[in-house]
């Protein structure tokens, strides 16, 4: 079971307090009408399902938020969680390590 | 009787004899014995049978690794257990055991003949033949193959005990209570660290136990180990025995299973059998020792061979001698020292067999002094004996070559093949392990988690080294979490160093080709199927494993992964890195299921959800049906009525007169805000601009897919406020979807989505007579403005309520909402005040019935999670003016507009019998199988206009009006007329009285 | 190939096996192959076969990051079932069935396929509706499934608990009677033998870097850990490691990979007559030829390689086999281990041509790539060879999420009311 | 406050029903807490799990936008509160009946709560709550003293609650 920090909680709990909730920074378009078909089917399905750090959301029970986080997929360690709306984060060294 | 226990020696308690039966004989043990011990004591070695060969076998461990002593154990209905070891179950009084894998008996077995034929069972056999007849796989082979499986008995009977479970949170946990994690744990304890120390065992003190002429701190061993525990105590330090860390998970998760009551003669009252533990540590020691590591020769799993640290621990523990003429066979030099001890306890060591031709010379003086011949450069080629052993072989070895060899008499052999160190939880981290050429062994290298490795698991030998490293490795521990803390020093007399060699098999000085030397005892796995596997082409030790089936039995490879990978790796030409090592998986060792399930069993499994008008349905006969997490009432049968005649009647007197339905399991979500318009008009598919308050309006939710998710019913109490409603197994995902768009994508809009669900209790009233019998009891609304399709908030029967006037039955309909605590107190009120009106309580098929008559869609029934708007019929419940909203883009997709989708439409049978739901629809009933079908039935009911009606989702459907399909059952072919959805009065006149 | 026989098993076994050689070589890549495919468990190692087989096409190489069968192939539960819901699934299933049931014999090596029948059970209205779905529209596919009682379900299956004080009393099931398990290690190693008897290359522990495209986009071959291998045509077929493969050819694909964790519980003589899976309850279970109870468990909430998987998801899927079968709690689990299973939007494989010419793929297969093994690699051997989808793997393309004609078995049984 | 209960004093751990009181939840943008506390005369903590107790009435914060105002039945926020929705746009919804409140107290209430929290209950300061998780319920924890908590319980999930919590009693009595 992992352990999750949570940015508003400003606390670390445990897995089940939190639902995942899939890879982050996919926005959803502005005006989808515009969109052509393969695009909408990118924001729709087409995902990274990044082999080692991966941007992703997690929603926490406890103050309701979600929130995004950058967990490594090969050790499952999260390297880092930050708050929705926040830019991505560029992967830092010290993070990776 | 037990004329091998020592008068007064060991740590059982002499004075305290108990009782039990092995194979319906009764024995009699001392409390503290296990049932291993306690017939060793009885001179009894036979205590199973090997799985492929049946070959008789006795203990080769003392520990939870043993791969042999496997028994089924009891104790009344209900608590059986097969597999049980004989050498960790500990004797409680009135303990019924058995012995396995047998017929008919433990010391002749019918079984055994497959030993006769063994060279025809040789490794992955069964891969090569029994293809022909290919009928006779199925009919022959395998029921004999499966036939003769597995080792003890299920349990056929329903368990009456109950398991609990238990989340700790510690600072340090320290798995294994021996030298290294006492000394792990006096270090931790320091500074006002939460510390945890556990250990398997009944006791603590680890291989201490065994050596008690050890002295520390000018202590003997056992004395200071009581002095230790008696310290950690006093620290506050948890001590929990007869606990096995069986797996350690992510960031420092340590799963434990505690066993509570199958040691003891009576256990209390509510106790439950087994506890699992979830820890979370901030720093883990692991200390969980060395595993002894067999020799691998010909003959070397008779009844009497056994492992030279086993016999050690039966000795000292238990005060039992496992023989009375022991020879010993060694490759390291721990096994002198057990040769040592059983000589001082009035054991004629017979001789002391060490590969080695060189051994120090205090062991030689050791051995000289107590008169034991010995035998350096020396191996056993054979053993004889047919149920336990009686002689050994010894002869002279020089590498591969065997001297001419000599008889031993001996009534048991000890041997040992060094030492393994164990790294099970470590290796469940996904830590790398790294060889190390001088000890032959795998060593901890890179660490994933925030862990130490101390002692005997590091490969270190002896006390003073591995009390110094425990220590070392507690400290560590302890400044991990940021705290400080001095490193203990210990000081060891009459210590016990030791190092030694490792082997692949011996040689044996009989035929090669008919040596039997077992690597995995309880799988029958010996050095020539590992070398035949490799012949094979099985060049990875994964491969070698699942081939040979070694280091897959119930001690998970304890004893025989070590020297599997050795022999592997010599047949290779490689270096055992370079094979690999298999992975070891959870749980350290076999774990009941009960411990796992904890409380998710019975009433408590998973929940239930009730409503508040749930116990008048119970105490008024409602049968009931679980949808999604509650339980709802499906209908009320009168005495002698089957659903079928209930669900009519109550469907009649709904439509006669007056219904009453208990709705609160229905999704609410309060939408509220300045923005609560736009948030609708872009969650869901209807325009909500002009929806005026005081007005309802039926909601369709979509997916970003544009697949139907959801719908409901949806007041505007105010130009802010919407009370949505959402289908009972939909409200939870739906106001997760509703806060996912809100705070990620908009959460610029000023609106606030809040859960109702349980605030209200809902209530819905049907029929002509709905609004008759409803108006006397409402205050604050008024009539001449309360169409169909109206809501607002005021008071019924004297209850703050929330009124919506809809209709999920096509009769004038109501659905009262209370908060939940007056929920009971309204519907006892509507009951009431309905009698004059034949008031008829319905449950959820009669709701389904009425339903559908009108054409109304249930999600999930009449949609499958690919139906458009479109192909439900649902269009007009689409804003075509809005720009944009959930799942609008995707409807334009090619094949979501293309022809030929399925489209929702009614059937009705042209011999009026009913459809089955689920029955699929084919235009040419004729045609040969694989059909083309055009669709299935979703609803189909016995309906109240006196014939069945359904609905169906059909390939073009919309065009097909009027038109025949044709359903082909078993019994027979029926044919249907594709008919609009709405059965029941399609001008809605009803609504409007 | 020394043939497998009684025979020469017998005669073996008289010399002390002496005589039996490796049933597949440790290769080493050559410069240039027709075909590449990547991933070395059953499907690649299957559709190698097939190209050898039923094609011709035998300078072909199956490249594996690890030992042959070390993925998901040596880590399932081993059900085989066909009776799903869309034609497409169940015709493409029952395809694979109908190869199941020759295996034995084709590859002569003993699969150990053993048909004891997969009891699907019905805890509720939904269930029901759903389960007679299924029958009808599989009996009228010509799939065998049929509906029983819940008392013909407990007569099939003596250890079931059918009573109606069950938080999910069972209802009923649907029961296949041609489906059931097979050994999973000897499917691979069957079809790595047959396919290196043919001529297959096995190139082990050499793991695919990227796949390298010439200046017209097309596929030319493979940058591996021994170097670049010239190709035709490339097929990957590999598992829960698809996206990151496909990724280096420039193709992002709807993949996420989840830890998907099964477990035995220790060996006990036959008690367990059949499989059983339910899904309102999430218990799967059978007893395999050794005694050890099966069961297996559902996908960990996150997306990840870690092959770890947590402790609660264990807990839940033993509870829920206890709670259907409430005489094995005091059964003993042995070992449980973790696999990586890619998912796709639609729960459905996709499998078949890629935008990229000489690139194919196989992905997708979730929790269901076992039981489609013979199917998917007979089926991309097709695919590959003839540079077209056979008819019954046609509806399993990419392009359907760009168009919207989904296979969706998971939305078919989603729940609302 | 307390009516019926389950438990005699005398035992490790008491469990009792709590009296039902005004419960609203309160849902503001941050730029506008503080409007929202004067019109209230609360104190809104800003920190999540941080509560404020004036008078009668208690505020609890449970998101950055989310609070739970608990009060003595009959007392009157939606007024002051409906006074400054212009300026400090709101919602404000009473779910009085949504829940049940437990009180759950004894020497022994951590082991009780040990049971199915996974969260480390023993480290919540006093004074301080958080919604979490009590097997498969999503409950609010407020911590009153050491051994001294209180639970809100969505109403239906009570029954599912009640019966883990007395199978954890029979254990904690045994002795085991």
């Amino acid at each position: 079971m992992l352990l999750i920090h949570c940015p508003y909680c400003e606390d670390t709990l445990p897995e089940l307090e939190f639902t995942y909730a899939g890879e982050a920074h996919i926005a959803r378009p502005a005006d989808p009408s515009a969109l052509s078909d393969e695009e909408w089917r990118d924001f729709l399905f087409i995902r990274t399902n990044a082999r080692g750090p991966h941007y992703e959301r997690w929603r926490h029970i406890g103050c309701g938020r979600f929130f995004n986080a950058l967990r490594d997929t090969v050790s499952d360690r999260f390297l880092m969680t930050y708050k929705a709306g926040e830019a991505r984060p560029t992967l830092t060294n010290e993070a990776a390590e | 009787m037990s004329r091998f226990r020592i008068p007064g020696k060991g740590r059982v308690d002499h004075s305290a004899p108990v009782s039990f039966t092995f194979d319906g004989k009764t024995y009699r043990g001392l409390r503290g014995d296990t049932v291993a011990s306690a017939l060793l004591a009885n001179g009894v070695h036979l205590m199973g049978r090997s799985f492929k060969y049946h070959r008789p076998r006795g203990p080769v461990t003392a520990g939870s690794e043993e791969p042999n002593a496997l028994i089924g154990t009891s104790r009344g209905a209900g608590r059986f257990e097969p597999n049980t070891r004989a050498t960790v179950q500990e004797l409680r009084a009135g303990l019924v055991t058995e012995s396995q894998n047998k017929w008919p008996s433990l010391s002749f077995d019918i079984g055994a003949v497959n030993d006769r034929a063994y060279m025809l069972f040789s490794a992955g056999f069964y891969y090569k033949t029994f293809m022909w007849p290919k009928s006779f796989w199925d009919k022959v082979y395998e029921p004999v193959i499966r036939g003769a499986a597995g080792l003890g008995k299920s349990p056929t009977e329903v368990d009456p005990d109950h398991y609990a479970s238990r989340y700790l949170h510690t600072d340090v946990l320290i798995v294994g209570a021996g030298p290294a994690g006492i000394a792990a744990a006096l270090a931790a304890a320091q500074s006002g660290a939460d510390v945890t120390l556990v250990d398997e065992n009944a006791e603590m003190g680890g291989s201490l136990l065994s050596d008690p002429a050890v002295q520390i701190d000018g202590k003997p061993a056992w004395d200071w180990v009581d002095a230790q525990l008696g310290r950690l105590r006093a620290a506050g330090v948890r001590l929990m025995t007869r606990t096995t860390a069986i797996g350690y998970y992510h960031q420092n998760m340590v799963g434990l299973c505690q066993r509570l009551t199958d040691h003891l003669d009576n256990p209390p009252k509510g106790a439950p059998r087994e506890r699992m533990w979830r820890v979370r540590a901030g720093q883990v020691v692991l200390a969980q020792g060395a595993l002894e590591k067999p020799l691998v020769f010909d003959g070397n799993d008779r009844p009497g061979v056994m492992l030279a640290g086993a016999a050690q621990t039966y000795l000292h523990r238990y005060g039992v001698k496992v023989g009375d003429s022991p020879a010993v066979l060694t490759s390291h030099d721990s096994a002198w020292y057990a040769a040592f001890d059983l000589a001082d306890n009035g054991a004629r060591v017979a001789a002391i067999i060490d590969t080695r031709d060189v051994v120090r010379p205090d062991l030689l003086d050791g051995a000289r002094k107590r008169g034991i011949e010995v035998l350096a450069g020396h191996t056993v080629t054979t053993t004889r004996g047919r149920l336990r052993v009686k002689s050994v072989r010894a002869a002279p070895v020089r590498g591969t070559h065997v001297g001419r060899g000599r008889d031993i008499p001996c009534d048991c052999l000890l041997m040992s093949g060094g030492w393994t160190p164990s790294l099970h939880l470590f290796s469940h981290t996904k830590g790398s392990l790294a060889w190390d050429a001088d000890g032959n062994t795998f060593l901890p290298d890179r660490k994933t988690e925030e862990c130490e490795i101390a002692g005997a698991g590091r490969g270190l030998w002896g006390y003073q080294a591995v009390l110094a490293d425990g220590a070392a490795a507690g400290l560590r521990a302890l400044q991990g979490l940021g705290r400080a803390g001095h490193e203990g020093r210990f000081t060891v007399a009459n210590d016990r160093p030791g190092t030694g060699v490792s082997h692949t098999e011996l040689p044996t000085d009989g035929n090669a080709g008919k040596a039997r030397a077992f690597i995995d005892f309880q799988n029958d796995v010996t050095a020539k199927d590992i070398r035949l596997a490799v012949r094979e082409g099985m060049r990875s030790i994964e491969h070698v494993k699942r081939y040979t089936t070694n280091g897959m039995a119930t001690d998970q490879g304890k004893m025989s992964n070590i020297n599997g990978l050795m022999i592997a790796a010599d047949a290779l030409g490689k270096a055992p890195p370079q094979v690999g090592l298999t992975t070891f998986r959870p749980p350290y060792t076999p774990t009941s299921f009960g411990a796992f399930c904890g409380y998710l069993r019975g009433e408590t499994f998973q929940l239930t959800r009730k409503t508040p008008i749930d116990s008048w349905a119970e105490a008024n006969g409602a049968v009931f049906e679980p949808v999604a997490q509650w339980r709802r009432a499906w209908y009320f049968p009168k005495p002698g009525e089957d659903m079928h005649a209930a669900v009519l009647r109550e469907c009649k007197a709904t439509r006669a007169s007056l219904g009453i339905f208990d709705a609160s399991t229905l999704g609410k979500i309060e939408v509220a805000g300045p923005d609560a318009v736009e948030f609708m008009n872009r969650m869901y598919t209807n325009p909500w601009t002009k929806l005026a308050p005081g007005r309802c309006r039926y909601g369709l939710l979509l997916g970003e897919d544009g697949f139907i998710r959801d719908d409901g019913v949806i007041g505007r109490l105010s130009p802010d406020l919407f009370h949505v409603t959402t289908t009972t197994g939909g409200a939870a995902r739906v106001l997760t979807m509703m806060e996912d768009y809100l705070q990620t994508e908009w959460p610029d809009l000023d609106v606030w989505l809040t859960s109702t669900t349980e605030q209200w209790a809902t209530v819905a009233l049907n029929g002509p007579n709905a609004l008759a019998m409803l108006k006397p009891l409402v205050q604050g609304v008024d009539w001449d403005d309360f169409p169909h399709m109206s809501c607002a908030e005021c008071t019924v029967a004297g209850l703050p309520a929330r009124l919506f006037r809809l209709s999920f039955t096509g009769e004038i309909g109501f659905e009262v909402n209370v908060p939940a605590r007056h929920g009971l107190a309204l519907w006892t009120a509507l009951m009431e005040a309905g009698k004059p009106y034949d008031i008829c309580p319905y449950g959820t098929e009669t709701m389904h019935v009425l339903r559908a008559e009108k054409g109304y869609i249930i999600v999930g029934q009449d949609t499958d999670g690919t139906v458009t708007p479109a192909d439900a019929g649902l269009d007009w419940a689409v804003g075509k003016a809005k720009k944009d909203f959930v799942g609008k883009r995707s409807l334009s997709r090619p094949d979501i507009t293309a022809k030929g989708r399925k489209q929702l439409v009614g059937l009705l049978t042209e011999d009026g019998s009913p459809l089955q739901e689920g029955a699929q629809i084919v235009l040419d009933p004729n045609q040969p199988k694989p059909m083309k079908m055009v669709g299935h039935v979703t609803s189909s009911y016995q309906s109240t206009m006196g014939h069945p009606i359904a609905m169906a989702v059909i390939e073009g459907g919309f065009d097909k009006m009027g038109e025949t399909v044709f359903i082909p059952m078993p019994d027979g072919v029926r044919k249907a007329r594709v008919t609009s959805t709405v059965f029941y009065d399609p001008d809605n006149t009803r609504l409007k009285a | 190939m020394t043939h497998f026989s009684a025979f020469s098993l017998l005669k073996q076994a008289l010399n002390g096996h002496k005589g039996w050689r490796e049933q597949w070589p440790d290769s080493q890549p050559k410069a240039e192959y027709d075909v590449v495919i990547v991933g070395a468990g059953g499907h690649g190692l299957g559709a190698a076969y097939y190209l050898a087989k039923e094609h011709g096409i035998t300078n072909v190489a199956v490249i594996d990051k690890g030992w042959l069968g070390g993925g998901n192939t040596g880590r399932n539960t081993t059900i085989i079932r066909s009776n799903y819901l869309y034609d497409e699934s169940a015709k493409l299933y029952d395809h694979a069935l109908d190869l199941w049931d020759n295996l034995s014999q084709e590859l002569n090596y003993n699969v150990m396929y053993s048909k004891r029948g997969v009891l699907m059970l019905a805890h509720n209205v939904h269930d029901v509706q759903s389960f007679q779905r299924h029958v009808n529209s599989n009996r009228l596919n010509g799939v065998d499934n049929r509906w029983l009682s819940k008392e013909e379900c407990k007569a099939f299956c003596p250890p079931l608990n059918i009573s109606p004080d069950a938080r999910y009393p069972v209802m009923g099931g649907a029961l296949q009677m041609r489906a059931g398990t097979a050994r999973h290690d000897a499917v691979a190693w069957g079809y790595a033998r047959a396919a290196a008897a043919r001529g297959v290359d096995i190139i082990q522990n050499c793991a695919v870097n990227a796949i390298r495209r010439g200046p017209d986009g097309a596929v030319i071959g493979v940058d591996t850990a021994k170097g670049f291998i010239r190709a035709k045509k490339v097929a990957v077929s590999a598992a829960g490691n698809t996206s990151v493969v496909m990724d280096s050819a420039g193709l992002r694909m709807p993949l996420e990979s989840f830890p998907l964790q099964a477990l035995v519980s220790e060996p006990v003589k036959p008690i367990f007559p059949c499989v059983v899976m339910s899904n309102t309850v999430h218990a799967y279970i059978s007893q395999s030829d050794k005694g050890e109870l099966v069961i297996g468990s559902g996908t960990d909430q996150y997306t990840s390689y870690s092959q770890r998987g947590g402790l609660p998801l264990i807990e839940h899927t033993v509870a829920a086999i206890c709670e259907v079968f409430p005489i094995f709690t005091r059964m003993r689990m042995l070992r449980k281990w973790g696999g990586i299973v890619d998912v796709t939007p639609d729960r459905s494989a996709i499998l078949g041509k890629t935008p990229i010419k000489g690139l194919y793929v196989n992905c997708g297969w979730g929790t269901g790539g076992f039981k489609a093994t013979p199917g998917a690699a007979h089926l991309l051997a097709y695919t590959v060879a003839k540079d077209e989808p056979h008819p019954l793997n046609a509806p399993f393309t990419l392009e359907r999420f760009t168009t919207g004609r989904l296979i969706d078995e998971a939305a078919a049984a989603a729940v609302a009311h | 406050m307390t009516n019926q209960k389950h438990q005699f004093d005398a035992s490790p751990v008491v469990v009792e029903d709590l009296a039902p009181a005004l419960r609203l939840s309160l849902r503001v943008k941050p730029a506008h807490r503080a409007t929202l506390g004067q019109a209230l005369g609360l104190d809104l903590p800003a920190r999540v799990g941080a509560c404020k107790v004036a008078g009668g009435t208690e505020a609890l914060c449970l998101g950055p936008d989310e609070w739970l105002i608990t009060a003595p039945e009959g007392t009157d926020l939606a007024t002051p509160a409906r006074a400054v929705y212009a300026t400090a746009p709101h919602s404000l919804v009473d779910i009085s009946d949504r829940e049940i409140t437990l009180r759950l107290s004894g020497p022994a209430v951590l082991d009780l709560l040990a049971a199915c929290c996974p969260r480390n209950v023993a480290a919540m300061p006093v004074g301080s709550a958080a919604r979490t998780v009590f097997d498969s319920a999503t409950v609010i924890l407020w911590r009153d003293g050491p051994t001294d908590f209180r639970m809100d319980i969505w109403r239906s999930f009570v029954p599912h609650v009640r019966s883990l919590l007395s199978q954890v009693q029979g254990e904690i009595a045994a002795g085991l």
